[in-house]
């Protein structure tokens, strides 16, 4: 995530360029006073490091709405199998789901509206502290099901036919 | 259920567009600035039913809104989005409504309290 | 049936003991002690005093006396006495393979059972489902002499300790069943199976179970499963039968043919016994010769005998003369089919089969001569295994139904050339992926078939084409 | 007695005390730890212990083997052929799921040979398999489907269909839930199988023989299991699919919500499909400890109810004597004129057995600052001697997994296959796996494996704690002996004798047993969060209620009908707080409409005293709200206005009163066993009222509608009616449905 930030930012910065060598159009504006927001000049930081906090808030100009980082939690959870299938992708991985928010029936067409812009997201994490970090950023409250994985189990065919044991099948 | 982790620590990373937190205000600053000098443009320009001072009022509460922002990288992802709307706003490549957003006024206020949220049947 | 528990068990019993050997080098390496007597080269035909099945055709008395008059029961109880060991060297040195169709050695088989006992009772279980069409010879054991085979299942269960011997008799041999029960009260009156037969001092039952009609049950695990009342559908391996058989108790499955000579083995001597044949093919065998010849037959004659001589010599020669052979089927249904060029020179044991492409299975000749119609025999023969796939698992239930649609198309010639292709393509991807080995029994014939009559298929699917067009 | 089903092993009956010994008695010695086994899996070097099965050792490498037959829960059956694979040194390919695995084994899972073995299998199953994928319900998560597109070859060669066509199968009908097309079958045997190992119901076989080979039951007759909805899940193809559900939704449009069941008090893991704001179906979700991977018929069918009677809007009871249709506001200002003329003392509160925690403890709190102690559940449980002031004395203390360590239950006056069939798979499981023997205190009921009966008599139970009967030793020398307390048989009068004698025994056995931490008490419960409400401070029954002559009672889901307007003052304010039109609402003044369990977030504590989390799937329909946002906005409206606004703070609330609910999904050990043991004060020796000890549910009949929603739902009707039919002629064609 921090790598696309810095993509973002890399973009946004040839842009400011852009906006900087451009003459405004609009006679009504404060000639330049766009320009002055950012130095002319783009400072070349190619060795320099920064120290900042380990945990960096997102929240703030990520666009969600207020209401929707302070009032929501995360939950994320290895999605469970699906039971009518035997693949194994599901639980492989980590997931996220925001806490379920009003529906209705549209009046209108009888479909079903929502008001809950999240409601749709469906993001997939290798890992939980992947999916931690993400909600962190984000400013969301989270918490983390345990994965619940099956067992190994002892089989054998020849269980199937044993001798006075009660694994012994006559059903075929 | 895991309760939240508390994450401390501090960690180097590259910076964005300031090396340090004065530079980062001094951007900020300058935002203000440019927004301060460009609003009664705006006022102008979009036609909109405020007055100059409610617009700088407004400004000012979209740059006090974040106040909160320690993180150098998050100011300046900040700066970099007034920029781009102050771009946006003065070249008009926005609307009369897009500017109108910030002032939220056809937009109904949720209940807040339990019981009438409960009457609603809003969360 | 019994050809259909070929090659299955050997090559899986070899694969899971983690061997790289083979079952024949096994063989091979058994055998390396007597190696040094000079090999016959001749083979056949073999002297009236060397048969072991004396009343082949039932001219003689089936019965207790009878049997006596011609040697059986002789000794047996010194046999017991020598114990299983001796009785084990014996049928090893003998070099006696398996006669129902897959010819795993018999005396290694036996050995199997020789694990230190966990509690479970043992027992050897005798499969009597002659099924194999074009087989004959089980049958004639054990209805014209069904002490030889009682008194084997005496002694191969004195050689790995069994408690019984159930034999599997196929549900249509219903006399054979009942000359076969006279036989079994007549050994339990005279003593000499039951609590301490032959006055030995071990207690050996026999019983016999008759099947209810299906081919598949000549599997030895499904013989086994059918056997403890279910379905008879085959089971995997591992576990083996020496392992978890009938009842979850060690079990050996043996052929009707196999058991029966070992009481003869013992008395004459493995020796003996390896004197006939070839190296690895030792003993003397029977052949069952049907189709276009003049006599049908079942003779017992040496291993390694040439085919040549013994349709020539047993079965009164090909319909028509030597010149009108097309084809033999050497080892009952599901081997194979090779033209007559093969059949000049080829010798009928397990090696020089294996050479020409086919087995020796149970050693059932099917004849064809020019007068039959090649693919509609091969399409036949489909049409039984599709009747006979027990339904278990997926390449034999959905390929040989698929494999015989094709067939029947064949043989009118309706179809394309490449099919012959996709035909052969099919077969190779039944063989080798069942369960059990009904699945290559089904898939082998196709494949001999298309391996040597390549150009009838495609002259009847010219011809059909023409046909269709001068229609139109 | 009802002898609706085939009793078993009664006639055993005399000896039966001789046999318990005899099979408790084989010890059974724990192996020696084995040496792992080294075994390459596409040259990737794993361990695995020895007597896995070279699949399970691909699946330990992360590769995934293709199969139909083969089933983690279910036994080896190794004929469809998909899992062979190449291994090295081994002239055939060979099937991965039988094949134990061997030092050294060399498996190669994707080299020629085996794609080319998997292609040739792939197309022969296809070979007669429709092509209606389009109008199949396992459309999209079938695993034919899934693995042709992994495995199977691109193009067809079907060209016989041309000429002869695909084989063709007669559907059958095996009752009200499963739906049957035939014609996909592809013979894996996965439904005979779970139908015999794991539902003990040898229903399911095949008859026939090769092409001609069909799965059934023979004579067309009802698959009469209450754990049969499993075998649509288990099937790879659409051949057996869920009935209620044909042909409403695909898999890809359902949102899939991880929740938890309330149908019995397993607490068995749902997955809840909805699809715009209705629930479609519901599946099982893998929990190891609960229900692995299984539901019960109930579980999985009965969430039609939800939609059939359910309050949509408050009522009030007019002066003519009708409910009528009210605002939320009105029906508050309603209860309010009522609740603040009354004294604190005759105000009480009755909870029903599905209700969540939240709207527990929030009813409770409510009620506590209206100044009344009077909460109680419609369930009853003796509070003699120590009562429920143990949560041992309360809960199924050995977990439900615990069972599987077991070698001797009792079960006492209940039938786990009616009340928890899940508990009885496990205890099949284990019974199938071990040497374990059961024996039976209570009627003689079909379970799902052999026991031994005892008798009904309370008398016989006393017996065993004084050692006067043979079970007595059998159970003094079982290592881990265990007894199942039904709860049914503490519904009765004196039943507390019942309670008292088996925890003495349990105590007994505890104390004189070798395994340190084993608990051999354990009741089990069959309403989903009874424990829960005992673990709010909940008290048992209503019968302390009763004499208190309330005169506002607060019905929350309380819809037994162990509450009547008799015993209520005269003029009592009934308030019921419910999802649907039942017993409560009936008796009402004032309905107010809930949510059912897929419409909150809720927890719920099984009878093991686990809490879980249900989530919500759907909104409230119409005007309904979550139970305890009605109760805390009623609050509001009491002028005793709750604590708690968001659900957050209700769980916070929640674990201040029991730890329990702080932990989600694990049992909190209830570890006051010597407590409970130092508190027993000698137990009077009165007789129960309730003879003899037979738990409430006898055949499958009474299994299916047990509670509101299943009393509501058509699909259990459905089941109703087909044993109904089914006991009449058990051979007769099923009526189409």
């Amino acid at each position: 995530m921090a790598s696309a930030v810095v993509r973002l930012a890399g973009r946004l910065r040839s842009c400011a360029r852009l906006v900087n060598t451009r003459p405004m159009s609009s006679a009504t504006s404060a000639a330049g006073s766009t320009e002055a927001a950012l130095d002319t000049v783009e400072p070349e930081h190619k060795d320099i490091t920064i120290t900042v906090d380990e945990k960096m808030d997102i929240s703030s100009f990520t666009g969600v709405p207020d209401e929707h980082i302070k009032t929501r939690t995360v939950r994320i959870f290895v999605p469970a199998a699906n039971a009518m299938q035997s693949g194994t992708f599901n639980p492989r991985r980590w997931r996220m789901e925001f806490d379920e928010r009003q529906r209705w029936e549209n009046p209108l067409m009888g479909w079903s509206s929502t008001g809950d812009p999240l409601s749709n997201t469906e993001v997939n994490f290798m890992s939980k502290e992947d999916a931690i970090a993400f909600c962190e950023k984000n400013g969301w409250d989270w918490f983390i099901e345990a994965e619940k994985k099956p067992t190994p189990k002892r089989k054998s065919y020849g269980a199937n036919f044993s001798w006075d044991k009660r694994t012994r099948r006559s059903t075929k | 259920m895991a309760t939240r982790s508390v994450q401390q620590g501090l960690k180097q990373v590259k910076p964005m567009l300031s090396v340090d937190r004065t530079e980062a205000r001094r951007r900020v600053l300058n935002l203000y600035k440019a927004w301060y000098r460009q609003v009664p443009y705006v006022v102008k320009d979009f036609h909109i039913p405020v007055t100059v001072e409610q617009g700088r009022a407004k400004v000012r509460e979209m740059f006090l809104k974040n106040k909160h922002v320690s993180d150098v990288r998050a100011i300046d992802m900040l700066v970099i989005k007034g920029q781009m709307d102050l771009v946006e706003t003065a070249n008009i490549w926005k609307q009369r409504n897009h500017i109108m957003m910030f002032f939220q006024d056809t937009v109904n206020p949720k209940p807040a309290d339990f019981l009438s949220k409960f009457y609603e049947g809003q969360d | 049936m019994a050809g259909i528990a070929r090659i299955a068990p050997s090559l899986s019993a070899s694969i899971c003991r983690g061997q790289s050997l083979s079952a024949l080098s096994v063989v091979a390496r058994t055998n390396t002690t007597e190696a040094k007597k000079p090999e016959k080269t001749t083979f056949g035909p073999l002297k009236d005093q060397d048969r072991i099945f004396t009343n082949l055709y039932g001219r003689y008395d089936f019965g207790l006396k009878g049997a006596k008059a011609r040697g059986s029961w002789y000794k047996t109880k010194e046999i017991i006495l020598k114990g299983h060991e001796w009785i084990l060297k014996e049928v090893t040195t003998s070099g006696l393979r398996g006669r129902g169709g897959a010819g795993f050695p018999t005396g290694m088989k036996w050995g199997f059972m020789n694990k230190p006992s966990d509690g479970r009772p043992k027992y050897l279980v005798v499969n009597a489902d002659e099924g194999e069409p074009g087989t004959c010879k089980d049958r004639e054991i054990m209805r014209h002499d069904p002490h030889k085979l009682i008194e084997g299942c005496l002694v191969a269960g004195v050689a790995m300790h069994a408690r019984a011997a159930y034999i599997y008799i196929r549900g249509e041999f219903y006399n054979e069943a009942s000359n076969l029960q006279i036989a079994i009260n007549e050994a339990y009156k005279e003593g000499l199976i039951g609590k301490n037969a032959c006055g030995s001092g071990y207690d050996f039952d026999v019983f016999v179970h008759r099947g209810a009609g299906a081919y598949i049950c000549g599997e030895e695990t499904a013989l086994i499963e059918s056997l403890e009342g279910k379905q008879g559908k085959p089971r995997l391996k591992p576990p083996f039968p020496a392992d978890v058989g009938v009842f979850g108790c060690p079990t050996t499955v043996s052929n009707v043919e196999t058991v029966a000579v070992a009481p003869d083995i013992c008395r004459r001597g493995g020796e003996w016994f390896a004197s006939f044949g070839r190296d690895r093919n030792r003993g003397t065998k029977l052949f069952n010769i049907s189709g276009h010849v003049n006599n049908p037959t079942t003779v017992e004659e040496e291993m390694s005998v040439p085919l040549k001589d013994l349709i020539e010599r047993h079965a009164g020669g090909v319909i028509g003369g030597w010149d009108n052979l097309l084809a033999v089927i050497p080892g009952g249904s599901s081997t194979p089919l090779i033209p007559k060029e093969e059949c000049d020179t080829v010798l009928m044991d397990f090696d020089d089969l294996i050479r020409v492409q086919t087995g020796l299975g149970t050693a059932a000749i099917i004849v064809m001569n020019k007068s039959s119609d090649i693919v509609r025999c091969i399409a036949r023969l489909i049409d039984f295994y599709k009747h006979e796939s027990c339904g278990q698992c997926t390449p034999c239930r959905e390929g040989v139904s698929w494999m015989m649609k094709i067939m029947h198309r064949f043989q009118t010639g309706n179809a394309k050339r490449d099919e012959i292709d996709m035909l052969y393509e099919l077969s190779k991807q039944i063989e080798g992926h069942t369960i059990c080995a009904l699945g290559d029994g089904a898939a082998w014939p196709v494949q001999g078939l298309i391996r040597h009559f390549r150009p009838e298929l495609e002259r009847r699917m010219d011809a059909y084409e023409a046909q269709q067009a001068a229609r139109n | 007695m009802l002898r609706l089903w085939p009793l078993r092993q009664i006639s055993r009956l005399q000896n039966a005390i001789s046999l318990t010994q005899q099979a408790c008695n084989k010890s059974s010695v724990p192996a020696p730890s084995p040496e792992l086994v080294e075994v390459f899996v596409d040259d990737k070097q794993v361990f695995v212990e020895p007597g896995t099965t070279v699949l399970q050792a691909c699946a330990a490498a992360g590769v995934e083997i293709p199969r139909f037959c083969y089933h983690d829960r279910l036994s080896i059956a190794g004929n469809c052929r998909m899992c062979l694979v190449e291994v090295e040194r081994s002239a055939k390919p060979v099937a991965s799921c039988a094949m134990p695995v061997m030092k050294g084994m060399k498996v190669k899972t994707d080299s020629p040979v085996t794609r080319k073995a998997r292609e040739g299998v792939m197309e022969f199953l296809l070979v007669n398999h429709p092509l209606d994928c389009p109008i199949c319900d396992q459309g999209g998560e079938c695993d034919l489907q899934d693995q042709s597109m992994a495995f199977g070859s691109d193009r067809s060669r079907f060209t016989d269909n041309a000429f002869t066509g695909k084989r063709a199968v007669e559907d059958k009908n095996i009752g009200p839930l499963i739906k049957t097309i035939m014609t996909r079958c592809i013979h894996c045997t996965r439904c005979i199988r779970f139908a015999s190992e794991i539902a003990g119901v040898e229903d399911l076989g095949t008859s026939g023989r090769g092409t001609e080979m069909q799965v059934g039951t023979y004579v067309e007759k009802m698959f009469k299991s209450e754990m049969s909805g499993n075998v649509i899940d288990l099937c790879p193809v659409g051949a057996l699919t869920s009935k209620p559900y044909a042909f409403t939704a695909r898999p890809w449009e359902n949102r899939r919500i991880e929740s938890v069941d309330v149908m019995d008090a397993v607490g068995s893991n749902i997955v809840v499909c909805m699809r715009s704001n209705e629930v479609m179906r519901i599946l099982p979700r893998l929990n190891e400890d609960i229900n692995e991977e299984w539901i019960s018929d109930k579980t999985r069918f009965a969430y039609d109810g939800l939609k059939r009677q359910r309050l949509t809007t408050p009522f009030v009871r007019s002066g003519t004597g009708e409910l009528v249709p009210a605002d939320w506001e009105s029906a508050f200002v309603k209860i309010a004129e009522r609740v603040n003329a009354t004294d604190g003392d005759l105000i009480a509160g009755v909870a029903g057995g599905q209700v969540d925690a939240e709207a527990l403890i929030a009813l409770k709190d409510m009620l506590n600052r209206l100044g009344s102690e009077s909460v109680c559940t419609e369930e009853k449980f003796p509070m003699t001697n120590s009562g429920i002031d143990f949560r041992s004395n309360y809960i199924m203390n050995t977990t439900i997994s615990g069972i599987e360590e077991s070698d001797l239950i009792l079960l006492v006056g209940t039938n786990p296959r009616l009340e928890a069939p899940l508990v009885n798979a496990r205890i099949r499981k284990t019974w199938i796996n071990s040497d374990l023997c059961v024996t039976v205190l209570g009627a003689p009921v079909d379970l799902s494996y052999d026991y031994q009966y005892l008798g009904d008599s309370f008398e016989l139970l006393t017996d065993i704690l004084n050692d006067k009967h043979p079970l007595a030793k059998g159970l003094k020398e079982a290592s881990k002996p265990m007894i199942i307390l039904g709860s049914a048989v503490l519904q009765g009068e004196n039943s507390g004798a019942i309670l008292d004698t088996v925890k003495s025994l349990s105590e007994k056995l505890r104390a004189g047993s070798e395994q340190e931490d084993w608990k051999v008490f354990n009741v089990l419960h069959t309403q989903a969060n009874q424990v829960g409400a005992l673990d709010l401070g909940y008290a048992p029954g209503v019968d302390a209620m009763k004499g208190s002559k309330p005169s506002v009672l607060f019905l929350l889901g309380a819809d037994a009908g162990t509450v009547k307007r008799e015993d209520l003052y005269e003029n009592a304010l009934v308030v019921y707080i419910g999802h649907h039109g039942d017993y409560g609402a009936q008796i009402a003044d004032v309905v107010l409409p809930a949510a059912a369990y897929t419409e909150k977030d809720a927890v719920y504590v099984n009878t093991e005293g686990r809490a879980q989390i249900g989530r919500q799937a759907v909104s409230p329909p119409g005007m309904a709200r979550q139970d305890w946002k009605i109760i805390r906005a009623l609050s509001e409206m009491l002028g005793v206005t709750l604590p708690y606004d968001k659900l957050s703070d209700v769980r916070a609330r929640l674990g201040e009163v029991s730890p329990t609910f702080n932990h989600a999904g694990q049992v909190e050990d209830a570890g006051f066993f010597n407590l409970s043991d130092s508190a027993t004060v000698p137990r009077k020796e009165s007789r129960p009222a309730v003879q003899p000890l037979s738990p409430a549910l006898l055949s499958l009949r009474d299994f299916y509608m047990t509670d509101p929603i299943s009393r509501a739902s058509l699909t259990m009707a459905k089941c109703v009616q087909a044993v109904d039919d089914a006991e009449k002629n058990p051979y007769s064609k099923p009526e189409q449905s």
